[in-house]
Formats: structure tokens, sequence, C-alpha cells
């Protein structure tokens, strides 16, 4: 048995458009332990989402991924056949979708739509799935699932649906689940139950999470490690509560910075990380990050930095880190 | 070994086929027609497969014969009174329709009273009186001494009084009955008739024991259906397709001169024509210019272009033999050059320009027909403005009015020219009985003269001559241009032997199949 | 404009139609029509039109290089002697203005309909729309052969019935296309300038549903022209002294099997082409302007 | 200049009283002919609040709260069913288009979705100076041409860029030149929908930024629309919980955040996700009732962890209670 | 459902009084049929007398109240031409047309359904391209040389099949049908095959372009995620989506098929009510136009109804209403 569920190594994913080709997933490398949840968060087009759909080899043309190694449980998700990762899909990795408007068939019940995933994945009888079926819907909250359990999509609201999702994703007690900003389309007070009731489940059925949101506050409430990604490159990683408390990364730090608080004084402007997020089609030399960075020096211009190991458990991909302890803090 | 199987297996079926032959050995044949029958009951409409289906399953007191002529048929004689309006004619004796029923003089007078309740009572109407004598007698007396009376006679379809009494018009449309050559049996609209042979027919049992008539609109379709084998004869080959069936094996090509002359209609009286384009005058009134008209036109290379030789050109208004063909009548004379000096005598050196109306789609190749005409006149200065029109209007459009002065048109005559000149060119208002349809509003009084004196004569050999004399007079006077006789073109399998009629009918009665 | 140009051919548009080989010959198809109408009347052998200088003794001459064909008509001569190649040339020019004037006048009509029902609403729109459908739910050959057997053959009057049969389809799409940009807030934007509605209507909204209007009218201009073809199949379309490609395979249709394949063949063959040509461009522009297939 | 008899605080831009809107299905013939039933969505059911001049004031409230609805009931891109709506002291609900002309000089838009607030055939030099030209606030299109590069400047955009079309804009790039079309009629009042929600959290900030700085700048008052309270809280002085189309708690920022009365406003606090603590256990239960068919009680009641036997039967009506107005049957 | 009844026969009503109109009224610009019927010779006087016979002397509006009287005691009018009730002569034509463009769909669903959603599945794939190229030309060919081209083919150079007619008959509840013998089932082919050309190519291209298009969406990456496999995606998830929209059109092919059967029964002596329909074109048979018009229309109203019915089977949030 490998010493980590998931070791993902040097990850790299490219869409060949016609403007030229977009390097959406640049050299990632993370690692995930068995019921450890993971938060990767960044902005949109920062290439999340594309490592997400990497990890299950769901990238169409005219994407592919061009490099890397995606070991799971010991073995490369790269080298396996389509069929070989067909089995794997849903049963051992499953995937939760942003907009459960969209994510499941319109026109097949939820009831059919869950028992596919046990009918692919397991042995039980239909009675037996039936029955799980039952028990899935319970445990996601959905009130008198055996009524529930012939009704079409459109027959529930957002929040509904996305806990029949999660009860899909969790059908067969994947070993890692993938949740793909699996909030972001629902409105807050249901954010807040979908986001409890994964966490709870997470922790009952034992699976890792893999937890893809560009909202910070999501990932500080419910994750262990976060990895912190700009431009197709994580930048920065680290377990969550000291990661947030004490970023290395400028563009970590920005970023918290540029929330509004809910506590405390407030000031009349919030501190903002200058610029725009480059395009894809035409990022810097160097860092990325480099042109919006208040610490970036010359060599942030020309050379591309290296996750570098910065403090126990603590890595971050710059030159100038900031929160160090040894270093003066930087002023903006 | 699939293979021998396979033989063994055509060649079993092939055996069956021919047994299956052998014992259907009864003679039977397909026919293929231009369009579908309107009616089954022959009273309801003078029209031409109509009236071959009235031919088939029932008979007139006379009927015509292959060249048009009445012929004795359920009248086997008649005599004429001294007062020339009576006529007594002798009914054929143990005739039955086709259910039982004897035929009688009672028929014939159902039949004749049916007739002037429809919309299509000429037949009828010389006809003053008619009185059953016997059973087998009956008195006809006319209006005024007639010389078309046997022949409207012979277009009259004898129908059975008691059954259709009995079952109404609209079923007897569906199940007819008469006393033809052949009983009924299946009428699939718009895909077949199938009759079979009355074997107990007065004339003689028929050689050909099941007919069948297949209505196949499309020209093209109906040649290729020939060409298949799936009918044995079809009329109206296209003129075109003449050379293909011909090349075919054991297909040939009959044909028959027409009794439908195509002609041009002339504005000849009117001082302002309302087809003339651009002038206040009509310059069709003048004689020389409608000489011009008829020289201009290359009747030759029309028949031999357009009809692929299938046409006669002419310029006389019947054919030869009929009451009204004149040897007098010059033959047509294509003079381009005669044409534009006589337009130029009558004061029209760079010509003129007009209408002609002509339809599309009514007669055979008559569009292109028109457009060869349209050519041919404006080449020697009469220019003309082609106004073609589908067949479903052109008959109002071209209706005695203002609206055209040059139509081109067909018109069909079985028995003389008499009834032609007088629908046609007498003048208009003047008797409401005729010149219903002079289009060219010709107005000549001696032409008049002569049309009403041939209808007062009964005596055909006299009649023939005053029409003689009518006919070369209009001819003469431009009134009408004649252009061409049709051909009738049939296609029929070697092994069909068939004689074309005068009046287009294929009629299996006269048939046979070798 | 220069610059525009060469946006152009720098554009995405450009370089996926260059990798399309089918949209390619498409263009080439129509631009080759489209050549032929504009200046081929300069350099056919004959006026198929001047009816005085045909000579009925060229009728049914095959095409030059079979046994009995002359340089003169190089691809034979119909019944009347007529030129074919001419008569085809001519014919394009009857079938394609047919389809372009047919297509502009509808589109324009539809639009205008279309824009006013999507973005005023209401009674209007039902209106409009149940008619719409009524039409719509019959098929346009059928309602295209009704009004012409009304009002009788003629290339005015077949213009007005092709076109009333084709707005619908226009209102409906434009409509539809009006319903979505009218809920976007550039609109919204718009109204609070102060605009009234036809300027926001024509400046804004009317740019924005440009693109699916642009490939229905490119593949509509085939329709039409097979439409009309069909029509003069039947009898009821253009006068036969001008007649359109559709109406020159009729007439040459009535001979084939009499061995004159050429009157009807090459003008069939010519539809086909032109149609053929029209559906690959069009159909090249409907996956390229496809926003869900993006 | 006031002709409702009310009476008008000159320190409010804008006074909102008694706001209703609704929207009702089409209904023709057929639908009379079987006897469907009418539907009417109740979006807004007599909300009241005002806007000081110079001031942020929020309406708050989860999507369908019919806050945004509210928004364009008062910019007048919806006809108000009942109610008044004061703006500069002038009564605009009953004006005519006409009649409106000078007041959207003053009265403008942020919008939401900053993808779709842009017509795309227009470039970004067009889309400033049109309302411009069409509102005279320009001579000629020279003038308008010099204005709407300043305005460019402002908002951040180099001159070169206003030949530019929307597409080749990032979305906080295209957010800004929304907010300077809004400003190319110098505008007092400035409606803004959610104008930050459709934007990463980096660029967020900068145009928070902005729209503060204008409004020091140009003396601005904000309409302000969102569902985000922390973005709300770093606004705002003063906001309006909505909830079902109800105002249910309204008043200062702090006193509202420090200390909410209402248990809707609890709940949004309570769930709101934060760096600095974790989600408290969820109070709420079920999904927002139909707009259609409304509770005869208190709109919250259906889910409401304190509901009373009271909140079925009687809609609560607000009232001032420790410095704020609450609607709630608990207090 | 009761109520959607009610709805749609007031629809249906509607629509059948507005086609009744504008068909009764644009008619009368037609032909004089008076002239069609009377033989060549008649008078003024017996074209008058006809006129009033068929009481084409009265105004406009009095002909129709009078039509619009019969048409509520189900009297569509009598025939010019063959003197019968014309719905009498339509319905006897109908199965012939009805059989015929029933093996239309038949076939063009047949070909169209496998050959779309191979094309849609695999967009790159040579044989899609080939699928697309044939249909793209299918949709290009006037269908009436098509016709004639098959028959020149098929039945006069190579004899395999008859060129025209609808052959031997035989009976199934009181209605002839081609197909059910030999014979018929032999003249059915390339007329059925001519007609389905058309809707063929064209439902090919709206199955391909569905299919992409619903390949592309969430839930279908939603059930590649579950581990579903390809085939299962394909026609259990996308093809049912797909259908949606492809039954709409395929109702409104129905109405074109119909409609050119005009054509296809002309081209091939098909005794069905489209060749009827030119025919009466031709002879200025008001009655029959008109009667065709509306039995035509009543049938698009049944069958949008029926594509109604059908949608609320495929996609379960379509609610009748």
């Amino acid at each position: 048995m490998a010493e980590y569920l998931l070791e993902v190594k040097n990850l790299k994913t490219c869409f060949e458009l016609f403007r030229g080709t977009v390097k959406a997933v640049d050299g990632v490398d993370f690692t995930l332990k068995e019921g450890e949840i993971l938060g990767i968060v960044g902005e949109s087009g920062g290439g999340k989402s594309v490592t997400g759909f990497s990890l299950l080899g769901l990238i169409d043309l005219p994407g592919r991924i061009s490099g890397g190694e995606v070991f799971f449980r010991g073995e490369d998700l790269l080298k396996k056949s389509e069929e070989e990762m067909r089995r794997i899909r849903g049963k051992e990795i499953s995937m939760i979708f942003q907009d459960p408007m969209t994510s499941l068939n319109p026109l097949q019940t939820i009831g059919s739509q869950i028992d596919e995933m046990l009918a692919l994945h397991t042995d039980l009888s239909s009675a037996e799935r039936k029955q799980r079926i039952l028990d899935l819907l319970t445990e996601v909250g959905i009130p008198n699932p055996a009524d529930r359990i012939n009704n079409y999509p459109h027959q529930f609201s957002g929040g509904m649906r996305q806990r029949v999702v999660i009860a899909i994703a969790l059908a067969v007690n994947p070993r890692l689940i993938i949740a793909d900003e699996p909030t972001t389309a629902l409105d807050v007070t249901v954010q807040a139950q979908i986001l409890k009731l994964m966490e709870n489940l997470v922790h009952k059925f034992g699976s890792a999470l893999i937890l893809i949101t560009h909202d910070l506050a999501v990932v500080s409430e419910m994750t262990h490690r976060v990895a912190v990604m700009y431009c197709g490159k994580i930048v920065e990683e680290g377990p969550t509560k000291d990661l947030i408390a004490n970023p290395h990364h400028p563009y970590t730090k920005g970023l918290l910075e540029s929330i509004p608080k809910m506590a405390g004084a407030r000031t009349p402007r919030l501190p903002q990380i200058s610029g725009m997020v480059p395009s894809l089609f035409d990022l810097p030399k160097g860092c990325s990050f480099a042109p919006r960075c208040s610490r970036a020096t010359e060599r942030c211009l020309q050379d591309v930095p290296e996750m570098r190991l910065l403090s126990p458990g603590r890595k971050a991909a710059c030159y100038h880190p900031a929160g160090m302890a040894e270093e003066g803090e930087g002023h903006e | 070994m699939k293979k021998r199987l396979a033989a063994v297996f055509l060649a079993l079926t092939l055996s069956l086929l021919a047994v299956a032959g052998a014992v259907g050995a009864e003679k039977s044949i397909v026919i293929g027609l231009g369009s579908d029958a309107l009616f089954m009951d022959p009273s309801q409409q003078d029209e031409t497969i109509t009236n071959t289906m009235g031919r088939y399953m029932y008979d007139g007191l006379l009927n015509n014969n292959a060249l048009g002529l009445p012929e004795p048929a359920l009248a086997t004689s008649w005599t004429i009174g001294d007062d020339n309006l009576t006529w007594t004619f002798t009914l054929r004796k143990d005739v039955k329709f086709h259910d039982g029923t004897d035929f009688t003089g009672e028929d014939v007078v159902y039949t004749i009273d049916v007739n002037r309740t429809t919309l299509n009572k000429n037949f009828t109407s010389a006809i003053k009186e008619v009185q059953v004598i016997d059973p087998h007698t009956i008195k006809i007396i006319t209006n005024e001494p007639s010389a078309i009376l046997l022949e409207s006679l012979a277009s009259l379809r004898i129908l059975p009084k008691a059954y259709r009494t009995k079952i109404g018009d609209a079923a007897f449309n569906l199940a007819p009955m008469g006393t033809g050559p052949y009983i009924f049996e299946e009428w699939v609209k718009e895909d077949h008739i199938t009759m079979k042979a009355n074997e107990s027919y007065w004339g003689g049992a028929p050689a050909i024991k099941k007919v069948t008539i297949r209505p196949i609109s499309n020209a093209a379709t109906r040649t290729a259906a020939l060409l298949t084998g799936e009918v044995d004869i079809i009329e109206d080959v296209p003129v075109r397709d003449v050379d293909k069936v011909k090349a075919t094996e054991g297909i040939e090509v009959v044909d028959r001169p027409s009794e439908r002359l195509i002609y041009l209609h002339v504005d000849a009286h009117r001082p302002q024509g309302p087809g003339i384009i651009g002038l206040d005058k009509n310059p069709l009134t003048d004689l020389r210019v409608r000489k011009a008209l008829s020289l201009a036109i290359n009747r030759g290379s029309i028949v031999k272009m357009i009809m692929n030789g299938n046409a006669y050109a002419t310029n006389q208004m019947v054919l030869e033999g009929r009451r009204g063909y004149s040897d007098k009548i010059a033959p047509p004379v294509y003079d381009p050059d005669q044409a534009k000096k006589l337009l130029a005598e009558a004061g029209y050196p760079d010509g003129f320009k007009v209408y002609l109306d002509a339809p599309n789609g009514r007669y055979p190749n008559d569009g292109q027909v028109a457009q060869a005409l349209a050519s041919q006149l404006t080449k020697v200065g009469i220019q003309v403005e082609l106004r073609l029109h589908p067949k479903s209007v052109f008959f109002d459009f071209v209706r005695p009015g203002d609206k055209s002065s040059l139509v081109m048109t067909g018109w069909s005559e079985p028995i003389d020219v008499g009834e032609m000149a007088s629908v046609l060119f007498y003048t208009r208002g003047k008797n409401p009985a005729k010149g219903g349809s002079n289009r060219g509003h010709y107005a000549n009084p001696a032409f008049d003269d002569l049309i009403d004196e041939a209808g007062g004569t009964a005596d055909p050999a006299k009649r023939g001559e005053i029409l003689e004399r009518a006919a070369q007079m209009i001819v003469e006077d431009g009134g009408i241009v004649p252009l061409y006789f049709q051909q009738d073109l049939y296609g029929k399998k070697k092994n069909v032997v068939f004689e074309p009629r005068a009046d287009k009918s294929i009629l299996a009665y006269e048939m046979d199949v070798k | 404009m220069k610059n525009r140009l060469g946006n152009f051919f720098r554009s995405e548009l450009f370089h996926n139609f260059l990798r399309n080989p089918g949209a390619v010959i498409g263009l080439v198809i129509v631009i080759f029509f489209l050549v032929m109408v504009l200046i081929g009347p300069f350099f056919t052998p004959q006026n198929p039109y001047d009816i005085g200088g045909l000579d009925l003794m060229d009728a049914y001459k095959p095409p030059m290089w079979m046994d009995g064909g002359e340089r003169a008509f190089p691809l034979g001569t119909d019944e009347q002697g007529r030129d074919l190649l001419s008569a085809m040339v001519y014919g394009s020019r009857i079938s394609m203005g047919i389809g372009l004037i047919v297509v502009l006048l509808s589109c324009v009509i539809g639009t205008f309909l279309g824009l006013v029902a999507g973005y005023f609403g209401g009674r209007l729109d039902s209106l409009l729309m149940r008619l719409v459908d009524v039409q719509l739910s019959f098929p346009a050959m059928l309602v295209a052969l009704f009004i012409m057997a009304a009002f009788g053959r003629g290339f005015g009057k077949l213009v007005f019935a092709l076109t009333i049969v084709g707005w619908v389809l226009y209102a409906r799409t434009v409509r539809s296309s009006v319903l979505v940009e009218k809920k976007k807030e550039y609109i919204d934007a718009a109204k609070l300038i102060g605009l009234s509605p036809f300027p926001v209507i024509f400046r804004h909204v009317l740019p924005n549903i440009l693109t699916p209007l642009i490939v229905i009218a490119t593949i509509q201009v085939g329709t039409v022209i097979l439409t009309e073809a069909t029509l003069s199949y039947l009898g009821v379309g253009v006068p036969v002294t001008k007649p359109s490609l559709g109406l020159l395979v009729k007439n040459g249709y009535d001979v084939l099997f009499s061995g004159l394949w050429w009157s009807s063949v090459f003008p069939g063959m010519f539809i086909m082409l032109l149609v053929f040509g029209i559906n690959l461009l069009g159909d090249f522009l409907r996956d390229e302007f496809n926003p869900r297939l993006k | 200049m006031n002709n409702t008899g009310k009476m008008h605080d000159p320190k409010n831009i804008l006074e909102v009283s008694d706001l209703v809107q609704t929207f009702t299905q089409p209904y023709g013939i057929l639908d009379r002919l079987t006897g469907r039933p009418k539907k009417t969505v109740h979006a807004v059911n007599g909300v009241s609040f005002s806007v000081r001049r110079g001031e942020v004031f929020s309406l708050v409230g989860e999507s369908g709260c019919g806050k945004s609805t509210t928004a364009r009931t008062i910019v007048r891109l919806l006809e108000p069913k009942s109610g008044t709506l004061l703006f500069d002291g002038q009564d605009i609900t009953k004006f005519t288009p006409a009649e409106m002309m000078p007041v959207r000089k003053k009265m403008q838009m942020i919008f939401q979705d900053p993808y779709a607030s842009l017509n795309p055939r227009q470039r970004i030099r067009e889309i400033v100076m049109e309302p411009m030209l069409f509102h005279r606030e320009a001579a000629d299109r020279e003038e308008a041409h010099v204005k709407m590069l300043r305005l460019l400047d402002i908002v951040g955009f180099r001159p070169e860029q206003a030949d530019r079309y929307p597409h080749q804009f990032s979305g906080g790039q295209r957010q800004r030149i929304g907010i300077a079309r809004a400003l190319a009629t110098n505008p007092t009042f400035l409606a803004a929908d959610e104008p930050v929600s459709a934007l990463d959290v980096s660029i967020q900030a900068q145009v928070l930024n902005l729209m503060m700085d204008l409004r020091d700048e140009f003396n601005l008052s904000y309409l302000f629309i969102a569902h985000d309270l922390s973005v709300v809280r770093h606004v705002t002085e003063r906001l309006g919980i909505m909830y079902l189309g109800f105002i249910v708690e309204q008043g200062e920022r702090d006193r509202i955040f420090e200390k909410p009365l209402h248990p809707y406003t609890q709940a949004l606090l309570a769930v709101a996700p934060t760096l600095d603590r974790k989600i408290a256990a969820v109070p709420l239960s079920g999904d927002v009732p139909s707009p259609i068919h409304l509770p005869v009680g208190c709109p919250f009641a259906s889910r409401c962890p304190q509901k009373m036997s009271i909140c079925e039967t009687n809609r609560p009506k607000l009232r001032i209670l420790d410095g704020r107005a609450v609607a709630c049957h608990l207090y | 459902m009761l109520k959607y009844l009610i709805k749609r026969i007031f629809q249906m009503i509607a629509v059948l009084f507005a086609v009744s109109l504008i068909v009764f009224f644009v008619m009368s610009f037609t032909g004089d049929p008076v002239l069609m019927i009377v033989p060549p010779t008649a008078t003024d006087a017996q074209i008058a007398e006809a006129r009033v016979a068929l009481g084409l002397d009265q105004p406009l509006w009095v002909q129709y109240r009078v039509f619009l009287g019969n048409l509520l005691r189900g009297d569509l009018g009598v025939s010019y031409i063959f003197k019968r009730p014309a719905l009498t002569l339509i319905v006897e034509r109908m199965p012939a047309t009805l059989e015929l463009v029933f093996f239309s769909i038949l076939i063009s669903l047949a070909v169209a359904l496998p050959c779309g959603v191979f094309a849609g599945a695999w967009p790159n794939n040579p044989l899609s391209r080939i699928i697309m190229g044939g249909s793209l030309l299918g949709i290009s060919l006037p269908s009436f040389w098509l016709g004639i081209l098959f028959i020149f083919y098929f039945a006069v150079e190579k004899g395999l099949l008859p060129s025209s007619g609808r052959g031997e008959t035989a009976t199934l509840f009181g209605i002839p049908f081609a197909f059910l013998t030999r014979d018929g089932f032999r003249h059915i082919i390339l007329p059925a095959v001519t007609l389905a050309m058309g809707t063929l190519a064209m439902l090919i291209r709206l199955i391909r372009a569905q299919i992409m298009e619903v390949m592309r969406q969430d839930f279908i990456k939603f059930a590649r995620a579950k581990g579903v496999s390809w085939k299962n995606l394909l026609f259990r998830h996308a093809l049912k989506n797909a259908l949606v929209p492809v039954v709409t059109v395929f109702g409104i092919q129905i109405g074109t098929l119909i409609a050119f059967a005009t054509v296809t029964e002309t081209i091939f002596a098909w005794p069905g009510m489209g060749k009827l329909l030119v025919d009466s074109i031709n002879t200025s048979d008001r009655p029959i136009i008109v009667a065709y018009l509306m039995i035509v229309a009543a049938m698009f109203v049944f069958i949008n109804f029926m594509v109604d019915i059908v949608y609320t089977l495929i996609d379960p949030r379509i609610d009748l209403r």
C-alpha cells in the first residue's frame, strides 16, 4: 500500500485552440492521504477544474493530458485504458459537479440515476439496490425518499438536486471524491447546508475529498490542507489553518486580504491585488504573478520559481515569500 | 451446393409460373390511358375516357365505327318521315343488360330524358320528342331537319332504366351496367378499372376476356410502364418517345391522323384588338396581314422538330373525307419574304406587336408549338409576346371578350365542320345558340348565311357541299389559320392486334392478343 | 477597411474555413455560380430569351462531343433550338434571382415582425406567433402550390408565394433570439439611457441576432431554389418562355426516354451542384456559429 | 414638488414607500375558457425604504427574494404596480417615458453580469458615448470623445483601449466599462445590482474600491443589491434584509451585524462563509415558499426555528426596535 | 388532461376556420371552373346555367356562408368534375397516400436513426463524413428528378421494379393496401424511397446535431464520471435527450411528406390524394382543393397533438396544460 491515496506528479493538461496552446494545468504536484480533505483554490481560469477532470481522464478534444503521473493507490491512472478507467470512475473516484441543474439527466428518474451507479459497480440484486437507494437518499437528507425515488430532477430544487448528486457520488463508497465548486450555484443558506452535509458524509464514509472552489471561506471551514492555484500552477500549499493565518505566497496573501471581513474594524478601502489575471495565451515569462506582485524583483520576471518547502508542511513557489519569521513583513 | 439449390429453386418457380400461365390462358390485356375516367355513368360527362368506358360497358342506338361513322347497334334500322322530322327506329331484340333484364324502347326514352337534365345536353338538343311505339320500335321527332341526328345518337349510351332508377345515379356510377361487350368488375380510382367479357354479347363474345385499364397521367411514366411490360398498350406516346419505343424489342408504335386540329383564332374584324400592343388600330383587320400570318409560319418545321414528325401540317379545318374538307383550299405555303412584303404593303414595314395566347399542357407540346410560332412570327416582324396559360385558366382567359386577339387552340371535330364553324366563327350576338366560342370575333354575314343554310339541310351530300364552301371562305379570309392535325400515337406490344380508331378509344372488343 | 479585411484573414472563422474542404468547395461552387450569373450572359453563345433568334431546325442537337453535335451548342439544344448552355446560364439567373430575392424579402419581413413580436410581446406577439404556428404546420411546398394554383404562373407571383411561405421561419427564429437577447442587461442599459423601443431594437437587438439569420438565410437560398424547381415541375412555377433551372429539367424530363437525356440531366446536375454548394457553405456556417457546439 | 402630500425629507435622494411589484403569466382566451387559474408572482410586497444623499443603502437576500426586482422597478425598467417612488423630491411613480428623460440622466444602473451588460457589437467608445450624446451631455461628438476618454481614464483604461470590443476584456474590466457607461450622464444616484457577484475575489476588491472612490469624487448615492453579507458590511451604511418580497429587518449596518433580531437575519449571518470561524450548526431547513401563493402569516414561518402559532396566521409588521425596524412576532 | 384536450379542440377549430376562410377566398381567384365542365361547344346561356347550378352566381360571402353551413354538417361540397362529395373522393384516396407516407417514414427512420447517431457520436470518423456528405446531397436533389431517374434506371433499364401504379392490393379492415401483396410491395418501393429521400437526409442531419449537442452537456460528463460505458452513454443518456427536438421536426416532416407525396404520386401514378389535388388544380375543381386543404389541416393539427403526447412520454418536464 502506497503512502498516499493519490499522488499527482507534474501533471500537465493543455488545450490546443486556434489562438494558441493553453497550458491549463502546468506541472501540478500534490498528494492526498486516505480520508483527507484537500482544497484547491483559485480564481477562474486558474486551472483548478481542469485538474479535477484530468485526474479522472475526462478531458475532451481539443484538450489533452500532455504529461505527468497520477498515482492512485500506487497505480498510474494516466497509463490505464479507457475501459479500466471506466471501472475506476464512480467506483473508486467519483465527482460532484458545479451546477446541480445540469448534471442530472432530465429524462431519468433520480432513482434510476442512482441505480445506474449501483448496477455498474456492485453486484447487488435489484431489491438490495432499491434499499440502498432509499438509504442513500435518507443519508443526504431528502425527506420521504420512497415517494421521491420516482421523481424527475426538475421536480427538485437546486439544493435537493445537489443532495442527489452527492448521493450518486457516494453510492458505492468511493475512496476519493472530487467536488468541483459544489455550492457555487446555490444560495447562501443552502450552501451552508450542503457543505455541512458533505463534511459529515465524507467523515462517515471515510472517503478522501478534493474540494475545488474559488471561495477561500468555504475552504477555510472544511479542508485539512489547501493548494492555491494561479495560472495553471500550484503556488502555495499547506495545512489550511496555518496557510490562512500566515500566507507565504503574495498571491495567497492578497487574495485573503481582499475578502471583506465579517467582524472587526472596517477599512475604507479593501486591500486589493492590482492588475488583471494574465491571458493564458500570453503568460509572462517568469512568475505568472510577478506583474501584479508588489514584492516582485527582476528575478521574478525572468525565472519561474519552483515549489519549495518553507516551513514544516508549507510549500510555496515564490522567491520572496511573505510571513516568514526570518524575513521582515513586506509592505505594499 | 448453394448455387445448385438456387438453380433448382429457380427452375421450380419458373415451372410453377408456367403452369399458372397455362391455367390462366384466358386472353387478357392491360391498357395504359392518360387519365382516369371521370365517370362510369356515361350520361354524366362528354369526356374522352368516360366515353371510352361507355363503349366497353354500354351500347348506343348506333355505335361509331373505327372511322367515326355511325353504324347500327341497338337500333337495327330506321326510316325518316316525309316531313324530314320524324324518325322511326327498329330496336334489336333479345338484347339483355348485364343483369339479365331486357333492353326496350323505355330505356331509350329514359336515356334521352337523363341527358336533357345534364350540362352536356348537345346530343339531344335536336330532339323534340320521343315516343315508344312498341318495346322494339321508337319514334324520334326533331325540332328541325337534322343532318347530325344519327351522329348525335351514336354518342348517346343507353342506360338501364330499371336498374339505374332503383339504385340511384350516384351508386350507378360506382356499379355501372349496360348492354356492352364488357361487364364491370372493379374501379379503384386513379389506379385501375377491371372488366370481364360479356359472353352473351349480341355482337358476339369478345376475344379478350379480361381488361384492365390503368390511368397513368405522367406521359414519361406511361411510356416506362409500356417499356417494362407492365401494360400491353398505351395511348398518347409522347412524340419524342416514339423513337425509343420503336427501338425496343417486342414493342411497336401505331399511329393515326387525329381529328384534332391545332389552329390560330384571328381577331379579324374588331377595329381595335385588345391583344394588339402599342397601336390604337388592329392590323389583323387587314387581309394582307392575315395572309402574312399564315405565310410566316413554317408548319413543316414545327411538325418535324416539335412533333417529331407525328402530326400533319394542313390548311384544312377537318380531315379528308369529312364534310367541310375542300380540295379548293390551297395547301399551306411557308414564304417569310412574301409575308414581309405583304406586311409592308399593309403599312407595317417594321411589323407590330401582338400577344399570342396559348394553352400549356392542354395539347401535346402545345407550349412548345406556341413558342415556335412566336419565334417564326417575330422573324417576319410580327413581334409576338407569348402568354402561355395553364389549362385550368386558358379557356376562361380566351373567352370571347376583350383580352386577346390572337389565340392558339385546338378543336376536335368528330362529325363535320358544321358545328365547329357555327360555334367558333358565327357572328357573335346574332343567334344565342351560335358563335358561343367566337374568340376572334369573326363577323361575316355571307359565312353566317352558309352556316344557317347547312343547319337546315338534312341531305348529307348537299350539306357537305355547303360546308365546303363555308370552310373555303373562312380559311381564305384568314379568320382561321389552321396549323396541323395531331397524330394519335399508340405504343403496344407486338402481340396485340389493334387498329386505331378515329375517336381515340382503345376498344378491347375490336382487339385481340396473339 | 484594409485593417478589417486583415482581421478577417487572421480570424478563427477564416482559419477554420481553410481547414474545412467542404466549406471551401461550397464557396467555390457558389462563387462560380455568382460569377456565371453576373457575367455569363456576355459570353453565352446565344440569348435564349430572344425568341426571334431561335431556329427550330436546331432543335435537339446533342452535346458537341456526340455524333451530330455542333460547337455552337456545347451542351446541345432543347426543343426550340435553344442552346442548352445559354439556357442554363440564364436559367441559373432566374433560379438564383428567385432564391436571393425571396430570401431577402422574407428575411426582411420576417426579421422585422420577429423583432417587433419578440420585443414587445403581448397580444401582437401571440397573434403573430399563432399565425406562424399555423403556417409552419403546413408544408411550405403545399402553401406555395396553393397560392400559385390560385394566382397563376409568373416570376412576381412566385416570389410572392415563396415569400409568404418563407417569412415565418425568420420571424420565429428572430423572435426566439430576441427573447433571449432582450433579457440581457445591455438591453436594460440601453433602456435606462432613455432610448425608445425602436432605436433599442435596431441599434442594440438587431446586430446581436444577425448570426443565426445569416445561417438560415444561406441554407434557405438552396431550399427556395429547390422549391421553385418543384413548383415549376408541377406546372405552376415560372413562365415557360423564361425557364428556370427547374423548368429546364421538367422540359427535358419529358423527352428523357427518347435518348435526349442531356436536356434534363445537365440542368438537373446544375441545380444539384448549386444547392449542394450552398448547403456545404451553410453547413459550415451553422457549425461555426452554433454556440452550443463551441 | 411632491404631489403625494407625503413629507419629503430633502436629505433623501430616493424614497420608496409601499412598493409592490407582481408578474402575471400570460392569460389568454383559451386559459379563460378552460378555467386555468391565473398565476401571479408576488415579487415585491410593500417595500419601503429611503436612500440618503451620498449614502450606500443595501438590500440583501437570497436569490428570488425580490431585491433585484425592487431595484429594476425603482429605475423604472419595470412599471410599479403600486406604491410611491420619490426621486430627488419628485414623484416619478407615474412618469411617462418622456417625463422620465431628465430623471434618467440622474439615475443610472450598474449590472450584475459583466458579460451580458455590454452590447457585444458596440465598441467601448460607443458604449460610453451613446448615453452622453443622447442626453446632450456633450455638445458634439468631439466633446463627447474627450469626456469619454476622461471617464475611461477614471475607471482605469488607456485611450487606445476605447476602440476595442467588449469580448476583448476580462470580466472585471467589463464591469468597469459598465460603471463608466453609468457615469456618462453625470448621475447622482446609482442602482448597483449585484455588481461584484460574478467577479473573482481579487477583482471584486478592485471594483468595490472603484465604486467607493467614485462616490466620494462625484458625490454619488448607491442602492446596492447583494447577497454577500461580507461585501455589504464593507460598503454600506444602512441595509434592508429581504425575504420573499418583504423587508424583514432594516436599519444601521452596525446594529444589524452586531445584534441581528430577525431569525432570518440571524440565520444569514450564521451561515455566511468567513475565514474567521467555522460554520455554525445550520439553523434553517426547507425551501423558500412559492411567491405565487404567499403565506398568510409571516413569510418566514415555514423555515423559522422559533416559529410560534401566531406566525402562521398573522403577518408581522415592521416595528422600530433597538434602533432598527424588524418584522417579527418575537419582539 | 381534459382541460388540455378542450384547449386543443378549440385551437383546432380556430385553425380550421382560418384555413377555410383563407382557402376559400384565395381559391376564388383561380380560373373559372364553369369553363372546365361545360363542353367547348357550350353557348353563353349554357355557361350561365351551369354557373347557377354550381351556385357560382352568388356573391362570394354568400358562397362562403353556404360552404361553412355545409361544413358544419360534415359536407365539404361536391366536386364540379366528378359530381361526387369531395370528402368521399379524398377519403377514398387517402389510404394510398397514407400507406406511401407511412413507408417513407419507416424507411427514413430505419436509415436516419443509426446513421444520425453514428455521425453524431463519432463526428470525425470517415464513415460519418460519408454519411454527412450523402445526406447533404440528399437535401440538394430535386425529388422529382430523382424519381424519374429511379424509374429510368430501376424500372426501364434494369427491369428490377415496376415503374408505376399501386399494383395488387389486399384488404385489411375493409381498406385496400398494396404492401400486403408481393406485387403491391414491389410497387411501393420506388415511390417510398423517392419520397423518403429528403426527410431521411434531413433527419440524419438533425439527429447528428442533437447528439453532438447533448454529448457536450454536463449530465453526460457526469454520467461518464460515474463510469457509464460509451454504449450506455449514447443510448441510455444521449439519444433520448436528443430525440425531443427530433420529434417536433418529425411531426412537421410528416406534413412535408404528405405535401411532397403530391409530386411523387404524380411521377409514379400512385393513386393517392396528392395526385387528386394536382389534377384538381389543373381543372379548377375548387371543392376538392378546399376539402383537401381542410383535411390536411385537420391531419396536421392531429399530428401536432400526437407530437405533444409523445413529448410527455419522452420528457417528464413537459406538462400538458
